[in-house]
């Protein structure tokens, strides 16, 4: 039998470091020179580079087999179900890429282009806040953090504005952990609470937490339990009378599009994830964005620049205020997301949104239904578009939540996020999305309950899984003890097992 | 026009599987008054032509427009690769047996970074040079307890009100900003010198905002009395004509490499560097990838450093990103292996050698060439309202307001050249003007 | 240990057929529909459908990832060295694939757009007929072949034009298939003759068939041994005393570009493949173009449309001659080829074109001087830019030319051609291209090697090669004998293969 | 720019290796004076930039061109897909293992345009549908030694041509044409009658050239006297609106599909179309996918039948045909797939329900409709040159001229509508008249 080595020969490969290729006067490429060459003496020697600068020398052929050769050895959403909990993998549309394309070769100072580019970035703010239930708006977030960043300084500013100094923001154990983050760069101080038994944060325990330094709660909803937090409504009004503002982190609003509305719960501030829920792709970590959505009382906080009317249908961009927070990003945000998400939500339409969350939900709940029988589920709660599985069945024949998820690769499909909410031990986070056809939630189901199957039968297996990857499992600890970042540490590194191919 | 896969009779199917009646029971844990039931008020369904003709833009065909975004050749395989879903659908590559494609090309991007800059190590991107200075920032105060953050007047005014933004509630730092020499558009050195001690993070812009090429080998010597200090990029073709900055001695190097392959997109998605020495890396913000190696002793990558990020630190990470700016990151990897030494060097020389013949050509215009030090691609001159309203009209975009930006610069309007001006639209500007 | 089955699941997977992920009420894409729809009962009953159009139902997502699975599956220039002989496997440059997408949008009846179209194919015209040293030419061919009809075409008629009545064509063993089959169709009688021992056809053969039958001689040059056809002027020569035309096959033109011009040698006709030597992609068998050349004699001949110059610098079309052949395609050819080819030749100018020709010896003779010492190679006289070897010292042990491709597909290598040219017994025709590495070329070379060392030490492992490959080694003979050429054949034999999965 | 990826070091490595001196010893079979010594008057090299903006075109926003090449929507989808390089730059799937991907695509495609036409099987494509014609004339000729090829007038023309070319040198068969009733453009039955016997090719063109839709059940009484009878179609689209075609019993269906996902292209590449019966498989020109098994008895594709086929039978072969029109079949593939059974009739309706109103319009005007036969998106007008002109001026294009063509129309114009004309483009058609 051939080993495991050869694996990865047809069509994969393992890939040299592109230092690795790097040979002198490989590059050919002709670039454009329209120019006469001055010759540049008016900058100092001391401050020019006498050497070429350090980059590999290939070829184009290279280049592009390098990073095509690379390309194959990722998954994609193209490949098959992504089932990431709190990360809604979705088709990205084609179309909206294609629409995306469109304002490349646009610079921001060109106000002539932009005029156009204005009226679509109001639009979709129209429209997000629809969603939403909210009232304005900013595009400027470059991903949900950094929405979350900025929702949390609104609420600081408005908080400074009443002359208030609350310190504390209040966090659920089932947030994400940008949320405390984010808290504690806007100034503020994360306060973790409990989310109660039946997994969503009950009214009675806010109470014991609420005092006059009470900023905001910072919520998700549904949480990344993919419970909906049935108290919100109550919840909101405690904060409320408590001076207390309600921030939504919407990081899973996909289980909610068009049936339920955070401003409706009460959302003072919120932040999207337009690279979840709004179809956007991924990137391989981005680019994704992150807008802000805030109820009338924050709208004056909201950072710059303001998209204002000047007439009729006409747009401009206002730089001064001196009640906001200020400039959040140099450019526009990541502006070809948002040309993206107009292109999603025009494309589905109002029934076609609210069927996002209907078929979240559906599927969702197909999978829950079939993996009940095989695996462990640790909140009897309903859920949405999302729900969490533990190893504790397999635990008892010694295979993990990390084995179950290395076999998934096995079977040529990506984990759903692991460990993930930290107040379920173990956590397996499953989050199938609209997108995935029947035949592909029955397909995870069964090989799902093949994993169960065999963590019973032949648990000894799941030590050398995924047996079918392009690399066999990674030493993550082996990584951080190194650190070995750049080709030259490899280099240098005697014990790197840098092989040149 | 929807993307689910599912028919009427497979919806059925499923609700027959889980035991429900109709899909509205699926959401009975939310309150009945929490039910959104009216129709929501957005346009569509659009089939895809109809979008198609909706979106559609009219960007200027010659424009002299700069300033921390860049016109630049963007090589037809930058393109051709960064669309292949494999790389363009992916998740972060948290699962790094099914992510090596973008795990390896981040680390090259890395790799490269940290080559270019002469930097220890680069992170795996920021969401903009701005807010990678800001993180800078806030690692400067974190690291060592810093007072004061000092920063060029010259640099890119929005980063300066990034800074603004991220450290207004931090009442214990004061921002300052070091002028310019009015003459040169160098720092002054002399000011310089006395605002910067060990209880500062210092950070200055190379080349400025202004175009202009900051003397940093004498800059160096005073920052080295900062606590700490960084060198600020936003025109990273530069370093194919420049000394790389790392050579100068700083605790980072931060900017945008929009430059590097990424289009202008109207402003976005831009991408955020930030590259930084040994000593600093674990306070670093942002992920980055390390090469180790897999069960059977193959080079592998994966994800590193994580215990100084969000999700395992929460509250007390060194910053709050998780999605960064990934897939400009790669296109940044597959522009530089694309352009190579040769190839940067020699944009980079068009680059100056542009500005420098439009700049002769409107001082043959009488235009006035506001600083006098030696500039990258960037310039500024002093030009009437009517005279840019003139050009607009003829169908030319001379640069960048930014008297606005400063006062002290009356009719200041910045002119930026790249490879991607011609000759022609040089001259064009000439004879319009 | 896995099995076999196992090796497809990440990243590729067996897929399934789209007739078996059709289900009714999938699709549900929205079409254009910008007019209000009429009743179309002024068509008969008995001539409409109906029923729906026949066609799988399926939804977008699962397009997406039903091709792109299926992509997955093969081998592209992008993955490596693509070693085929005679088929000129170059990198095709990404530029001229994005230049050639801007005409799309145009139709050849849109005159006003069409008038910048004719000004590069006449340019392209120009520059293929200084590059082939021949005086006009024709861009209307489809491929290779289409060109030998044209071609062969071109001749019968100039002949008929002289009152000749000569029906034989002259073909070297050597030769592809096509020529043969092209003279058939174009009503002229193939006849094979011998290139002789050194690999090359001799004057003194031809010498032997020449009669007043003797419409022309059809031949390639290099020849598909690499070998270039040393006598061609003298065969020319006699050619043209005889009142034959010497027809030359372009497809190797890649050995010469810039180097040698077929018209020199006294070519009257020939045609290019510029999905060969002029980088054109070859999409998996096509598009490709075939582009013909010839000499001032047989201008009035070439098929119609012409392009033809009205004012200066500017060109229409004109479609009518009575000495034309007449048309042969009923759109321009394969007009977005010719796009590409005319960025390609533009892309390289006169240094790179020639430099084609010099690399892609260097790099074939590389490989060859390699090889030489592990496989027999037939012939000794000097190739350029391809060469064959046989399996004559691998038979020994029973391994064939069909294993060693299989094998090197079990590398993770494009199988060079085999089999073919017909003259060399179990040939295996290689041809590396100026674009590979050397890097790649070393891979390869070394590969081979280890392939002749396996032929001795373990001959027994070839059968079941390739190893690592998306299918076992397919039964070529099982489908010709069950002739399953669609889903419903498949569907109704009972005998086939055909999994669901 | 060249793409020669070896440095002039490596260059000589592999010289040295070889053994031989300089580059120009490797061509020292090539007599010296077959040598070219010049450098070639040809332009460049040139850059990417230089390259983009030389290749610049300006087709018109407005107009109702068809006639065998059609405007349709093609979903994002197909370039998409179609741009992978797995299935752009590989060769025609000779060795199996290593291209299921073209393999069981192309088998689709066959599946697909053998449902849509409900012949038996469909070939891997042609050049276009001109020559599909032309080697079905072949494949009739060879099959049963037939005389006289008959095919109606209302076929387009360039089609005809084709074939005449193909058998200008074969003296032993005619090509007749049957004419068309000049009221409603269909062929004229009487006559159609009278040419066809058993030693006879019968070809018509449904819907015809001038867009009317034939009477194929009629005909197809008439045509089942014929040796041999082939279906032409240049507007695959109409398949979601008539009959398959194979429903009248045609020994053959030829055609182009470019309609389906496959952009104009200022004319090509196109898709030729030959579907045809289990009687007339072996005789079809072609390359064919089948489906076979592997060694472990899995499901598998490959070439077959290739015992027809040149690379086998050589001068005997049933075509010459080698490369053919793949990549355009995979585009078809994906763009049926995409659009399915209930878009493909969708968009017929649209085409029909366009030329309709346009057809309305005209008249309005005052424009004489030549023929009184239904049509599909096509009809023919009688227009003055002038008026054409002044269209044209006016930003338009209306149509194409055919009186040339067919000078028993004089001022013939044929006009096309597809769904991606508008509403406003017809109208403004009306306004601008
Ligand atoms: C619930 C939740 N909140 C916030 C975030 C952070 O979003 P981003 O990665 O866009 O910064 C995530 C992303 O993983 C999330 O799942
Ligand atoms: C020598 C030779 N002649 C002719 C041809 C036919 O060219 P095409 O496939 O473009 O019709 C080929 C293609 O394989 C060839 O190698």
């Amino acid at each position: 039998m051939h080993e495991r080595k050869d694996l990865t020969i047809f069509p994969e490969r393992v890939e040299p470091l592109l230092s690795a290729i790097n040979k002198q006067g490989k590059n050919t490429r002709q670039m454009p020179a329209p120019f006469d060459v001055y010759p540049l003496d008016d900058i100092d020697k001391d401050i020019q580079n006498e050497d070429l600068p350090d980059l590999p020398d290939v070829s184009e052929v290279e280049t592009v087999r390098h990073f095509t050769r690379l390309s194959r050895l990722n998954y994609g959403i193209d490949h098959g179900i992504y089932p990431l909990g709190s990360c809604t993998m979705k088709y990205n549309p084609k179309i909206c890429e294609e629409i995306a394309g469109r304002v490349k070769d646009i610079h921001p100072a060109d106000t002539y282009a932009m005029t156009d580019i204005l009226k679509i970035l109001m639009e979709l703010s129209k429209d997000l806040e629809e969603i939403c239930g909210m009232d304005a708006s900013t595009l400027w977030g470059a991903a949900g953090a950094h929405g979350e960043l900025t929702g949390m300084l609104i609420i600081k500013k408005a908080l400074e504005k009443k002359g208030e100094n609350r310190s504390t923001v209040l966090i659920p154990d089932t947030a994400h952990g940008t949320n405390p983050a984010s808290c504690t760069i806007a100034g503020f101080n994360p306060v973790q609470i409990p989310s109660g038994p039946r997994g969503y944060l009950e009214a009675s325990t806010i109470k014991d937490y609420l005092d006059d330094d009470v900023a905001a709660l910072m919520i998700t909803n549904p949480n990344t339990l993919g419970i909906f937090e049935q108290e919100i409504a109550h919840i909101a009004e405690l904060l409320h009378n408590n001076g207390s503002y309600l921030y939504m982190d919407g990081a899973n609003l996909n289980a909610i599009l068009g049936t339920s509305r955070p401003g409706d719960m009460g959302a003072d501030c919120m932040h999207l994830n337009l690279h979840k829920t709004f179809a956007s792709p991924h990137g391989g970590g981005g680019p994704g964005s992150g807008p802000v959505l805030v109820k009338r009382h924050l709208i004056p906080y909201l950072p710059l620049p303001w998209i204002v009317a000047d007439e009729k249908d006409s747009y401009t961009l206002k730089w001064d205020s001196t009640s906001s927070i200020g400039t959040i990003h140099s450019g526009m945000g990541n502006l070809a997301v948002l040309i993206k998400t107009l292109a999603y939500i025009l494309s589905l339409g109002p029934e076609g949104i609210k069927d996002v969350s209907h078929v979240a939900t559906l599927n969702a709940n197909y999978i829950k239904t079939r993996l009940s029988k095989s695996f462990d589920i640790p909140y009897t709660t309903p859920t949405l578009h999302e729900f969490v599985l533990t190893d504790k069945r397999q635990q008892a024949n010694g295979v993990t939540t990390m084995d179950i998820a290395k076999a998934l690769i096995g079977f040529g499909i990506h984990p759903p996020t692991i460990y993930f909410p930290l107040v379920v031990n173990n956590a397996i986070m499953i989050e199938p999305t609209e997108t995935e056809p029947l035949e592909e939630l029955k397909r995870f189901a069964d090989i799902m309950e093949t994993i169960a199957t065999l963590a019973e039968t032949s648990p000894e297996i799941f030590k050398d899984m995924p047996f079918v990857s392009p690399v066999g499992r990674v030493d993550e600890v082996w990584a951080a003890r190194h650190l070995i970042l750049t080709w030259d540490m490899g280099e240098s590194n005697k014990e790197a097992a840098v092989s040149k191919q | 026009m929807s993307f689910i896969p599912l028919s009427r009779e497979e919806r059925k199917e499923i609700l027959d599987a889980i035991g429900v009646e109709d899909e509205d029971e699926l959401f009975e844990t939310i309150p009945p008054h929490l039910r959104y039931k009216e129709s929501l008020n957005i346009q569509g369904p659009l089939d895809e032509e109809t979008l198609r003709a909706r979106f559609q833009f009219r960007p200027h065909k010659i424009s002299f427009l700069g300033g921390g975004i860049y016109n630049h050749h963007i090589p037809a395989v930058v393109d051709a690769i960064a669309s292949r879903q494999e790389f363009y659908t992916a998740y972060t590559p948290y699962q790094p047996e099914i992510s090596q494609g973008t795990l390896q090309a981040i680390f090259e991007y890395q790799s490269m970074m940290a080559s270019l800059t002469k930097m220890y190590a680069s992170n795996a991107s920021m969401y903009d040079g701005a807010t990678a200075l800001a993180e800078a920032t806030l690692m400067a105060i974190s690291a060592k307890g810093l007072k004061r953050v000092v920063i060029t007047r010259a640099t890119n005014p929005a980063y300066r009100k990034v800074i603004n933004t991220y450290l207004q509630f931090n009442r214990s730092v004061e921002i300052l900003e070091v002028p310019f020499n009015i003459i040169s558009g160098q720092v002054d050195l002399d000011a310089l010198n006395d605002m910067v001690d060990s209880d500062t993070a210092l950070f200055i812009q190379q080349p400025n905002f202004f175009g202009i090429i900051e003397p940093l080998d004498k800059i160096a010597q005073t920052a080295a009395k900062a606590g700490f200090w960084g060198i600020v990029i936003t025109e990273m073709v530069s370093l194919g004509l420049l000394k790389p900055p790392g050579a100068f001695g700083p605790d980072v190097v931060v900017g945008d490499a929009q430059s590097f392959g990424n289009p202008q997109n109207a402003g976005g998605p831009l991408l955020g560097v930030l590259c930084t020495t040994k000593a600093s890396i674990r306070r670093m913000p942002g992920r980055i990838v390390g090469l180790t190696r897999d069960s059977s002793g193959k080079k592998a990558f994966c994800l590193t450093l994580a215990t100084r990020e969000q999700h395992i630190r929460r509250g007390k990470a060194t910053s709050n990103i998780c999605s960064n700016q990934g897939l400009c990151a790669l296109r940044a990897a597959i522009y530089l292996s694309a352009v190579g030494p040769r190839g940067l060097k020699k944009i980079a020389a068009q680059c100056a050698s542009g500005a420098r013949y439009l700049m002769k050509l409107m001082k043959e215009k009488g235009i006035d060439v506001i600083f006098n030090g030696p500039v990258f691609n960037e310039f500024v001159v002093r030009m009437e309202d009517a005279r840019i309203k003139a050009l607009e009209e003829a169908g030319l975009v001379p640069g960048i307001r930014i008297e606005n930006l400063y006062p002290e610069i009356p009719g200041g309007q910045l002119l930026t050249v790249t490879e991607m001006n011609t000759k022609k639209d040089v001259e064009c500007m000439k004879e319009r003007i």
